[in-house]
């Protein structure tokens, strides 16, 4: 890790403590802003920080690990299409908004069944992030991206509960909803390439965040091992366990080296970034589930942290695309190589 | 042994009365616990008036005097007709019941046994924060003093997963009379009612939104030395006679009903248009046999214990078993059902597969740690099955 | 188990002890001959013992426990095969010879690319066992079921080694071999009958096989790791090493538990066989790996038992056909169950 | 550090010489071990001309001198070219080495050091078959006694898994000189001739019919005390440095070649068919990405070390990775191999992923279980790196 990137890090620590978990989304949400993460992605020509992947991911992780409810992931995807949006009206007055502050939502996950037939947009995005506190959704549909208010004609905003509470989705429904030529982003080849761009910025954004949060769960994991004792022995010392955590230690330690060496890789294909995230995830839910497991009676209990943890492991997994589809990628593209 | 016919013509009789007593519709008629609570004591109670809800007690007990080979035919036919499981006379009718048969004086059997086929409930009061798997570590304290119309036990502490205490009548209680000596000497068995002065009941909020489990908090509560089972500080052997006296029809039942639920599975893959996914189908194959072997080693752990040969560790092969399959099965759910299931969804109380997979997976923890986690077993059947080597007693920490 | 079973069982551990691991072949078949296993599955009409599936998978067991070399199961599915074949001409003797010792060698793969038009035999026959010590082997293609002399026209037979010692493979090739009229077994439906029950014998014979040796493969490790000290303590008493044992064991006894129901079970289909055949074979796989991995370096050397029971492992995988197949066709039936 | 441009040029520069120079067909000239070793000879005389033989040697020796950034460039070429692993001279280029350049005096590294270059080998005498994992229990006695010329330690015992002992001209070996007090502080080093009297050598048949494995039988062997390394009684820390003497770099050359050998998976498939199984793909999806993920810690690793940063049990993560992921590279392609696999195919000697699945599986163990097995990777892990309570010293069995 480069001393740029430790300091990122270690000014994000601080900023969201280990022992404040899931810090309160609007507060987080302005101290995120306060911070200067809105425009890390930016070009410095654009006003912004122009910091590469690796820093945004320095920063997923770190949300990760407190569970942070601020949809910095969507907020960041949204900037990054916006900037390449050259076509867009009033781009630099967007930019200057989204990046200190203004939240554009954007959905998570990349199967929708939108289409724009023209610039109307009809169908479904599910899993829009945060929709309740965006002004603008960005919308990718096949040959269009584009900004449409939340409250727009034809537009119907619907909370899906989850069972994570650290993280809130909306469906957004489209019934022909007539998109203003200022809003429009990129249409064409030009729409499909930030489409493409924001489904691998979100794929390493996702394995980010899944691998600090995999990290918590491992390191609260191994306190409580260490402090509740059982048959007058701390249970840390039985090696049943130490071997489990040291499975997951090493599951968890050789990810994240992945993790960094594909986030520091502008060559990076989407495919491999995919193959990453799946592996990410998984390695995040596999602690999560044993964490539950190695707590006992303690973990399936409301008041205690794990399976915050768990649940948002389980909706990693699934955001992004799923671990089926990206590792069928990855494989088909291993098979073509 | 019971005979063939006389088998089959208790299968016969258990389906013709399902058929027109079991409960319908009782999953969505459930929304809250304590409608679930409620729904419990009726089916109960009108099970005991079928005769078919204490199978396993003596002769002398209306509906009991079954063998085992009955039992097996009674749980058999409870799962398959998708009745509700009986979780708030589960601890009553085995637990209480054996206690009381096996170790209580006349008077006690006499005082307590018939309230439980009226539907007096009971919960057990053994586990405690600190002690868990490690249950003989129990700090809950008695102190034996003298009152007016006898001598009384003054108990204070706090207890743990205790099943649906929120609404027991009385109360299977572990306490710490003597801290002298090994742990497990010094420990009193005793009978409380649940309404006494002192006790107060937190249920435990988990983590799938249930509320099986409680915590019980134990302020001066006073106990007649006349509800003690057995004699003070040689509780421990009770509670053994207590932990053993449910012995595979549980799981049996569970097993069949888990073999029932892959119904689920497959309407989930119909669902998400996975039927020509190699590996879900694979998987599908998979999950079916493991549950197949499920059920074969419950039948076949039922089967010795019917020919009077069960070995040591066995029992826990058994739940090891289940245990892990139940897993297995909420996570090919999960896999498959993708998105939609991470959106929350209502839980069905008491059952262990609905269908409703982050529930089903969150309910699979209750079998992997509850009754002896799946590291418990695995110590038992390496030390008592395989006889590897206990772990060390004195540890001289390096 | 009923006492006729563990009678059939204790036989079998007098008459082929757990330390004499792989014995012999010819001896071996010498014994297994003399002790009546040839007929235990043919009718007590046609002269045999009648016993069930159950009784010849008891056999299997206990000769895959010692890593048997001869070759019982293909020679048992010869004699069903023969019982059933109303229409061989000399039905009687055939039964009589090869339930006496005569040995009919069959191939132990279901998938094959063998043809016949009319009595012609074309293509080859992968896996028939132990077809050196054969006079005639059992062929099922589509539509017929004949024995062939295994020096006859148009027949060649070529040893493939394997890295399973304990078993002997041979390819057959038919180049347009003519089915002389009288070894003719049965034809049409009747014939592809056979060859299904053939299919589903053969599954539970394997599954037998792999579970007995299984439980040989475990009880040698543990034995192992209660002698073996390091760092001054049987190994056996690290919890680890414990756990790992405890797992295969529960694994071990589940899946015996799903094969003697299904062994008597005289419903169960070739679907349940072959899910059975392939959970019973993927843990006799994985004990066999684990049990290299807790002996250490001894369970690489050629010397130790260990690899002994890997390599039949791996084998016992494919005869009767892959998991992949098997689990598949089981997901399958349970869909539409 | 290196700068990037002299790494560069340094790359090129490999690459062009190992365009001229790098052995072909080398797998199929192989039938023989001693065709092997041969070959292992040659090409090891070849790089040290070449000047890539022993970068990581200081600077005064001919190909010397290299920072780990070179010497990594150096190795990756090497695993891109698809050259044969150094197997022969590994012991000596670096055990050998780095004992003697740290630890022995001026007339032992004189005596010893320029042979090396010349091809001499070496072998390692550590490990005895009652000391494996737990090494410093060894047993391996020595005794010192005075010769005309000088006084000898006359050594009896065992040694095993000393790798390609049967082709070593020399061997580092542990031995006891002192059976008193803990274990550790009764060892010596010596530097011992495999040509002396009373030495045997038994190579190890191997599972998968390699011998790359032998047993050191000694029989009242002579070695001089000019031969010891550091003090009598000392050895055990002089073992500590030729253990550590090669941190990273071999775990690197590895997981590059495995990454190589995807090649061998993707044949598999298309050879069998399996291009539209979803199953098979996701498969090896999930393998190419820990390959990668191998590859990644293994360069995290050398790179922690080139900045000064290794922290404790970090050597254990990028082992017991490689391990993990060499088993399951082998495991897949037995997956799809099925029946074919099991036919015997030969062997290729010191490589480790050749699409020869069975040999492959079986080679997968000695990474599993040499240098550290797994379990120990584990302990190491857990007690230095997530700081949890060691195994208790003194045991008292209940």
């Amino acid at each position: 890790m480069t001393i740029e990137l430790s300091e990122l890090r270690d000014a994000a620590q601080k900023a969201f403590p280990a022992d404040g978990l899931r810090p309160a989304r609007d507060a987080s949400w302005k101290l995120i802003a306060e911070m200067g993460w809105l425009m890390m992605p930016l070009s410095e020509e654009a006003g912004g920080l122009g910091l590469g992947r690796d820093a945004v991911a320095t920063i997923h992780f770190e949300m990760g690990r407190v569970l942070s409810r601020a949809p910095l992931i969507p907020a960041l995807l949204a900037l990054q299409a916006l900037e390449k949006g050259a076509g867009l009206a009033d781009q630099a007055g967007w930019l200057e908004r989204v990046a200190s502050g203004e939240y554009v939502a954007v959905s998570l996950e990349p199967k929708n069944t939108i289409v724009a037939s023209g610039e109307v947009l009809t169908g479904t995005l599910r899993a829009v992030a945060d929709a309740d506190m965006a002004g603008h959704l960005l919308v990718c549909a096949p040959g269009l991206v584009a900004l449409v208010p939340s409250n727009g004609a034809g537009v119907t905003v619907t909370e899906r509960p989850l069972w994570d509470e650290s993280r809130r989705l909306f469906d957004v429904t489209f019934d022909g909803h007539k998109v203003a030529p200022e809003l429009i982003v990129a249409r064409d080849n030009a729409a499909d390439g930030i489409a493409a761009s924001l489904r691998a910025e979100l794929l390493v954004a996702l394995a980010a965040d899944a691998l600090g949060a995999a990290n918590a769960t491992l390191d609260m994991t191994v306190e409580y091992l260490k402090t509740r004792k059982q048959f007058d022995r701390p249970i840390a010392m039985f090696q049943a366990l130490k071997h489990r955590c040291a499975d997951l230690k090493t599951r968890i330690v050789s990810a994240e080296a992945l993790l960094w060496a594909r986030a520091g890789d502008p060559e990076a294909s989407e495919v491999q970034l995919g193959a990453l995230k799946a592996l990410a995830c998984e390695v995040f839910r596999f602690t999560a589930e044993e964490a539950i497991q190695l707590h006992g009676g303690i973990g399936l209990t409301e008041e205690h942290h794990c399976h915050l943890y768990m649940k948002r492991a389980e909706l990693n997994r699934w955001l992004g695309g799923s671990a089926d589809d990206l590792n069928e990628a990855a494989g088909r593209a291993a098979l073509a190589a | 042994m019971t005979d063939q016919t006389t088998l089959d013509a208790l299968r016969t009789e258990v389906r013709i009365w399902l058929a027109a007593n079991a409960p319908k519709g009782w999953r969505q008629a459930e929304q809250t616990h304590e409608q679930f609570a409620a729904a419990q004591r009726d089916w109960f109670l009108k099970l005991v008036e079928g005769g078919y809800a204490i199978p396993h007690w003596p002769a002398e007990w209306p509906g009991g005097g079954r063998s085992l080979a009955e039992q097996k035919i009674i749980y058999e036919e409870l799962a398959k007709a998708d009745t509700p499981r009986l979780l708030l006379s589960f601890v009553s009718t085995f637990h209480a019941a054996s206690t009381l048969m096996e170790c209580a004086s006349e008077e006690q059997r006499a005082r307590y046994l018939p309230g439980i086929l009226k539907g007096e409930t009971w919960c057990q009061g053994f586990s405690e924060p600190g002690a868990g798997s490690d249950l003989a570590a129990l700090k809950c304290r008695a102190v034996r003093e003298t009152r007016a119309d006898g001598d009384v036990y003054v108990v204070s502490g706090q207890k743990i997963w205790s099943t649906m205490a929120q609404y027991a009548d009385k109360c299977l209680l572990l306490v710490r009379t003597n801290s002298d000596g090994v742990k497990q000497a010094g420990i009193t068995f005793l009978l409380m009612d649940m309404k006494a002065k002192g006790v107060t009941v937190r249920p435990i909020q988990q983590i799938q939104g249930d509320e099986e489990f409680c915590e019980i908090f134990l302020d001066d509560v006073e106990v007649s030395v006349a509800d003690r089972v057995g004699e003070e500080n040689k509780g421990w052997a009770v509670a053994q006679a207590t932990l053993s006296s449910e012995r595979g029809l549980t799981l049996m039942e569970l097993s069949y009903r888990m073999r029932g639920a892959l119904s689920y599975v497959a309407e989930l893959i119909r669902r998400h248009g996975r039927e020509a996914d190699t590996e879900v189908l694979r998987q599908f194959g998979v999950l079916s046999a493991r549950v197949d072997s499920a059920c074969a080693i419950a039948d076949q752990f039922l089967e010795n214990r019917m020919n009077g040969i069960e070995g040591l560790g066995d029992a826990s092969i058994v739940k090891l078993t289940y245990s892990r399959v139940l897993r297995e099965y909420a996570l090919l759910g999960l896999k498959i059902g993708g998105l939609d299931e991470q959106y929350r969804a209502p839980i069905t109380f008491g059952d262990l597969n609905t269908g409703n997979w982050m529930a089903d997976y969150m309910n699979s923890y209750a079998w992997t740690i509850a009754g002896g986690s799946d590291e418990v077993q695995r110590n038992i059947i390496a030390e008592r099955m395989l006889d590897m080597p206990r772990e060390p007693k004195n540890w001289v920490v390096a």
